[in-house]
């Protein structure tokens, strides 16, 4: 590990234990209340799916309009499993960490049976297929009655999603997808949306590297509908339509495809402005869609391109910046 | 056997509709290369048209059809202008990413100024059965019928014979080359969408007699189908989008007529998933390699 | 044994026989030049060869195995690796990042060893780094490593073009029309690259050009192809005296 | 420059947008607090109402919001709840369960209201019911006809009743009023409401009678002339219909296209078909909470007092929302405090006259009474009969 990367990580970690160690003293100091803590649950969980969309969006360059049918598949998933574990004694920190692997692993496998045929097709194929699955799957939950309590919904599902474990597990996602992106299996990944025809003939075996980025970007899209049946202890299949998948989209388009750390910030931004606006609420959509098509003209990569935010890349700025203005006293 | 003739023709009406709104689709794909998300939105506005005439005007079917087509034929241009034309050499995934967002804002735009309510659309053909043998028709059903084969005529003579619809077929073929033969490769484009969002309202006027309502999400569901229709039929071709059209009405009332209703949909986008996996370029759509 | 040996293979696009009855051997070490005047089907030939297509009749083996069928990342493992007629880099990457993903076979650490960043990773892409580098270096590359792809200027991009599939470590390279587009002073540059690589690769090559002077002065062996058929094999003085090919090239 | 020109297109179009419903609409001004305080003297008791005020269900959550500020303001002109003023805070919902997750949060934290009057739909109560009941908050919904929406939860109590005795006793009325035998269900599938009602009719007409068909459809179907050809194959005296008026409008219309010979029932989602759809309804049948016709001083006095608030006619759904208004201020005024155990304890001993009927609760937290059931006659409601199904 060379030196400039160690002080990268060291330089995070802290960070992230700050803001951790900050929010929970808000929270016990009462300036943050529940109502507080209850959006900061759900910026996380959109920055869960935010990220795990760009991964198939941003970085394997596929786009998916059915991220909302891989979140409805984990959430369903972790909630039932939790629903039978809930009288088992098992504390809840436990029944949460293997709900969440089940919901993992089945919206994984869902997304490589998806895949499989789907990532066979060109670009705008795979974006028709899976808005379709994204409907189909409601009309699947809506079916499966017994299972899944159909348009009826789904209760009793414990409420065990704190700000505790859906910080930390945002936390492990973001580190697992950034630990991916920088990895040879994620530049295999990227070198497919740069050009598919060219990655094969360098002997990237493309069909496996994309199946294995869809997958894992459904597999941490259940993980977020995971914590969210946790958080909301009820479910239902509405809550997993058209406009879901829209809106996690516009959030990394707006931060932009291909960089993680500008889907975090969109999901906070995105995540509070609805909320400070509550008065707008009927302009919401057509703002949001407004701005979509503004950003595709305008400014096609987002706010950050596919580029990470990093305090050294502040830090370096900051010091560029510093030289230049000592030269200039010089001469 | 009677029950299926009704069963038939009442596929037949839906898939009229359909074949009416994928060429739309399949026209512009043909030609940029882009699926029209937006199309549907169209098919919507031209609903709304017709009934903002209805209501203001006691014009007759026929002219509120009309006027309605041409006004969303301004409204496709002007988006292919706005929107799209600004993004003709970005990246394809830019270009989608658009229109899924023109679509977006055109339904927020008319959830906006119209409100979510449904708007019940002015009686422009009286309703009442006619009998065909042992079969009863529907007259809204017939019309449909009867119009959507009329406006397929035009289009399809338009196409073959005319000056302009020779340039809109050169240009789907080869922009470039197009280009160099001194056809207006704007204009044609335009050209394109005009036509299709034409007849995509038409689509929209049609669909808001037969279900008698005008609401902002009217769009989605129909033109989703519609674009399962075109790539069904090959998508780029325009008797693709015809027979696609005609095919998943005709599945779509089967299905509903023989199975649980509630599996229809899944069902459709079954068969969508079966045929691009074995023939991805649609039932009439020829193989074709990307260079290399 | 030759190293790439194509035997009576064809390709049929529809009503049209693009390649007809295409024989080639190419030994190791050898350079062959593999000419025709624009659409004489030499880029389905490579097509073919690299897996893109598949020949609708005929066989073609690397080393003795045959790789009809096989998908093109697999041929590259099988020792056959390629360039592009129209540029095809990984614009938005960096000059190393493009080689390092050619180089992507040469590591071995599973994914999850690269979650865990475990030993094995650390060491992998050390290791894939400096070999990289090495690798641009021989190509006077290596100060361009960390540039984007498409900031290089036209005739470096091809030479990163090349660069990279030699990173796949091939038994045998193939070219594209590798002068296609390129100023003289260019073409001169890609003429040095190419003795470059025959000097310190061991491996053979396959060049595809249309134009006839380029590769007279290069290649060991030349083959003609007009209207998808051989017209004319042989070293480069035979088949510049070769009445067919003078036919095809100056007309009749 | 070009980028410019479009910039300015597509501004003009949103500003057009803006313009065109800041003239239709002045719900949006409203929604970001309540007004109805007349004279905030000494402390307000804050009430909650959360339902979806704008997007595609606006109309439903709008009513509730109406209904209830109509009563605040009534109880207020009568001088408040032992003196204090009652406000109504209405939060938008959207018809999202996050949303309506954050609209409680913050109704709760912020706003500090003493009771909720809501959730509208089901799925949102439902999603805040379990917050709620950690929270002890009293929660009376006007309209979350749910079934498990009262279960487990001593604090939630509702004004309508629930799906399953809607549906049950719809079925009894068209076998034992309506003299019907055969019966078909058509039903959307993909609404809680309307498959309740429908599961809860099956069940029931089943045992009274033979159930022909039993559909379903999805949200978004507007062609149902295939399935009602399927129906009318096996020639049903009545058709039970389970959804909102704009469904039921399309269903209704294909039926007289088609030239069916059947009775159509519903529940109280077909409230307000008479607008719209006098001419395909007429003759049919729905249950509802109250009919507009009835002559009772307390409707009357309502549906004048609403019409000249709001100036339209009251839906079902305001009158629920008036009523639980009504109902919670009368038990924070008898519990004599803000304490939510005290109001729960007063709300559970509930037992009085309303808008839309006798209300006690039983030991769920639903309410005990019997369903109007209206006739559509010439684009008039007309009670035919007051049924329940016990």
């Amino acid at each position: 590990m060379n030196r400039k990367m160690l002080k990268n990580y060291i330089i995070n970690l802290i960070v992230v234990a700050l803001i951790y160690a900050g929010i929970k003293v808000l929270i016990s100091a009462g300036v943050i209340n529940r109502y507080y803590e209850g959006i900061i649950i759900f910026i996380m969980i959109n920055i869960i799916l935010a990220t795990s969309l760009n991964l198939a969006t941003g970085f394997l360059g596929q786009l998916t309009l059915g991220h909302a049918g891989f979140m409805a598949a984990g959430a369903y998933v972790s909630a039932i499993t939790a629903i039978a574990l809930k009288n088992s004694g098992m504390p809840n920190l436990l029944i949460l960490i293997i709900s969440l692997i089940a919901a993992a692993i089945v919206s994984a496998l869902v997304g490589i049976a998806i895949g499989i045929p789907a990532l066979r097709l060109r670009g705008d194929y795979l974006a028709i297929i899976t808005l379709g699955f994204g409907e189909m799957i409601r009309v699947i939950i809506n079916n499966l009655r017994g299972l899944t309590g159909g348009a009826q919904g789904l209760t009793g599902i414990p409420r065990i999603a704190t700000f505790d474990n859906v910080f930390w597990v945002t936390a492990l996602v973001i580190l697992v997808l950034y630990r991916l992106t920088h990895s040879r299996q994620g530049r295999a990944i990227v070198s497919i949306r740069e050009d598919e025809i060219a990655a094969e003939a360098v002997g990237v075996k493309t069909t496996y590297f994309k199946v294995l980025g869809f997958a894992i970007a459904a597999g941490f899209a259940g993980v977020g509908g995971g914590l969210y049946a946790h958080y909301l202890a009820f479910l239902d299949p509405k809550i997993f339509g058209f406009m879901r998948s829209v809106e996690i989209l516009v959030i990394v388009v707006l931060g932009g495809m291909g960089s993680l750390t500008g889907s975090i910030f969109a999901a906070i931004i995105l995540t509070i402005l609805p909320e400070a606006l509550r008065s707008f609420s009927d302009y919401r959509m057509l703002l949001y869609s407004f701005a979509l098509v503004l950003m595709m003209i305008f400014r096609p990569i987002g706010m950050f391109g596919t580029k990470e935010f990093s305090w050294q890349g502040i830090y370096d700025r900051y010091k560029m910046l510093r030289d230049a203005v000592k030269r200039r006293e010089k001469a | 056997m009677v029950l299926f003739l009704q069963q038939l023709i009442n596929g037949l009406s839906v898939g009229s509709i359909y074949a009416l709104i994928a060429l739309g689709y399949t026209m512009v794909y043909g030609i940029i290369k882009l699926i029209n998300f937006a199309h549907g939105e169209i098919m919507m506005a031209g609903a709304y048209f017709a009934f903002l005439i209805a209501v203001s005007t006691n014009l007759p079917f026929v002219a509120v059809m009309l006027i309605s087509m041409v006004l969303a034929a301004v409204l496709g241009v002007v988006i292919e202008r706005v929107a799209y034309k600004p993004l003709r050499n970005a990246p394809r995934i830019s270009l989608l990413i658009t229109a899924i967002g023109m679509s977006l804002f055109l339904q927020n735009l008319a959830l906006v100024i119209f409100r979510a309510d449904p708007k019940i659309m002015p009686t422009l053909i009286a309703k009442h059965p006619i009998n065909i043998g042992p079969i009863q028709v529907g007259t809204v059903t017939l019309t449909t019928l009867v119009l959507s084969i009329i406006f397929m005529v035009i289009l399809d003579v338009f196409v073959k014979k005319t000056k302009p619809g020779k340039a809109m077929r050169a240009v789907s073929e080869d922009k470039d080359a197009a280009l160099l033969m001194g056809i207006n490769v704007d204009k044609t484009i335009s050209l394109t969408f005009a036509i299709g969002s034409a007849l995509g309202a038409l689509g929209g006027v049609l669909y808001g007699i037969t279900y008698t309502q005008v609401y902002p999400t009217m769009g989605i569901l129909p033109g989703l189908k519609a674009f399962i229709a075109a790539v069904l039929g090959g998508i780029g071709l325009i008797p693709g989008a015809v027979l696609g059209g005609f095919a998943v009405g005709m599945v779509e009332t089967i299905s509903k007529a023989y199975l649980p209703t509630q599996w229809t949909d899944a069902i459709v986008f079954g068969i969508l998933i079966v045929v691009l996996l074995i023939k991805p370029t649609g039932i009439l759509g020829k193989n074709e390699k990307e260079k290399v | 044994m030759p190293l790439l040996e194509a035997t009576n293979i064809c390709m049929q696009f529809g009503g049209l026989r693009a390649v007809d009855n295409f024989n080639l051997e190419i030994n190791e070490h050898e350079l062959v030049g593999l000419i025709g005047p624009n659409g004489a089907g030499k880029t389905t030939v490579f097509n073919m060869l690299t897996g893109v297509y598949i020949p609708t009749e005929g066989d073609i083996k690397i080393d003795g195995s045959s790789v009809v069928g096989k998908k093109p990342y697999e041929i590259v493992r099988a020792g056959a690796a390629r360039t592009f007629q129209n540029i095809r880099l990984f614009k938005d990457l960096t000059v190393l990042d493009n080689i390092k993903i050619a180089f992507h076979n040469e590591l071995h650490y599973s994914t999850l060893e690269g979650l865990l960043r475990l030993p094995r990773y650390w060491a992998d892409e050390k290791h894939a780094t400096e070999a990289c580098l090495a690798f641009l270096d021989i190509f006077d590359m290596a100060d361009y490593a960390d540039n984007l792809a498409r900031n290089l200027p036209y005739g470096k991009q091809r030479k990163l073009e090349i660069a990279r599939a030699l990173a796949t470590k091939p038994k045998i390279l193939m070219l594209d029309e590798p002068a296609a587009g390129m100023n003289p002073q260019e073409t001169k540059e890609l003429m040095d690259t190419i003795q470059l690589i025959r000097k310190k690769f061991d491996i053979a090559i396959l060049l595809i050009e249309h134009d006839m002077n380029l590769v007279m002065g290069i290649c060991e062996r030349i083959v003609v192809l007009d209207y998808g058929r051989i017209i004319a094999k042989g070293t480069p003085e035979e088949t510049k005296n070769n009445p067919d090919v003078i036919r095809v090239y100056l007309g009749e | 420059m070009k980028k410019i020109s479009i910039i300015m297109a597509m501004l003009l179009l949103v500003m057009a947008a803006l313009a065109g419903c800041s003239g239709s609409s002045d719900t949006a001004a409203t929604t970001a607090a309540g007004e109805t305080t007349a004279a905030a003297a000494g402390e307000t008791i804050k009430l909650g109402v959360i339902g979806p005020l704008t997007g595609e269900y606006s109309m439903y959550g709008t009513s509730v919001e109406e209904g209830a500020k109509l009563a605040a303001e009534e109880i207020n002109a009568a001088g408040g709840i032992n003196g204090s003023m009652v406000e109504i805070v209405a939060y938008d919902s959207k018809g999202d369960k996050t949303e309506a997750v954050n609209a409680y949060n913050r109704l709760r934290d912020q706003d500090g209201i003493v009771g909720l009057i809501g959730g509208t739909f089901s799925g949102e109560t439902l999603s805040i019911k379990e917050i709620a009941v950690g929270d002890n908050m009293p929660v009376l919904t006007p309209t979350a006809t749910n079934g498990e929406v009262t279960l487990n939860a001593p604090n939630v109590f509702r004004a309508c009743y629930t799906d399953p005795y809607q549906g049950s006793t719809a079925a009894v009325f068209a076998a034992e009023n309506l003299g019907a035998t055969k019966a078909a269900v058509l039903y959307n599938i993909e609404d809680p409401y309307s498959e309740g009602l429908a599961e809860a009719f099956n069940e029931k007409f089943s045992a009274l009678g033979t159930v022909t068909n039993f559909e379903g459809y999805t949200a978004n179907d507007s062609d149902f002339k295939a399935v009602l050809t399927k129906i009318a194959e096996s020639d049903p005296d009545v058709i039970f219909l389970p959804d909102y008026v704009a469904k039921v409008g399309i269903i209704l219309s294909q039926i007289q296209e088609l030239g069916l010979d059947v009775v159509a029932i519903g529940g109280d989602g077909w409230d307000g078909i008479e607008v719209d759809y006098a001419d395909v309804a007429e003759g049919d049948y729905f249950a509802n909470h109250y009919a507009n016709t009835d002559e009772a001083p307390i409707v009357q006095n309502f549906i004048s007092a609403y019409e000249a608030k709001w100036g339209k006619t009251p839906s079902a759904l305001a009158a629920l929302a008036y009523d639980s208004t009504y109902i919670m201020a009368q038990a924070i005024e008898k519990a004599g405090s803000t304490d939510a155990d005290a109001i729960v304890a007063q709300l559970a001993a509930t037992d009085g006259d309303y808008v839309t009927g006798h209300i006690t609760f039983d030991e769920n937290g639903d309410p005990v009474k019997s369903i109007s059931m209206i006739q559509v006659v010439g684009g008039k409601h007309v009670l035919a009969a007051k049924v329940s199904a016990e």
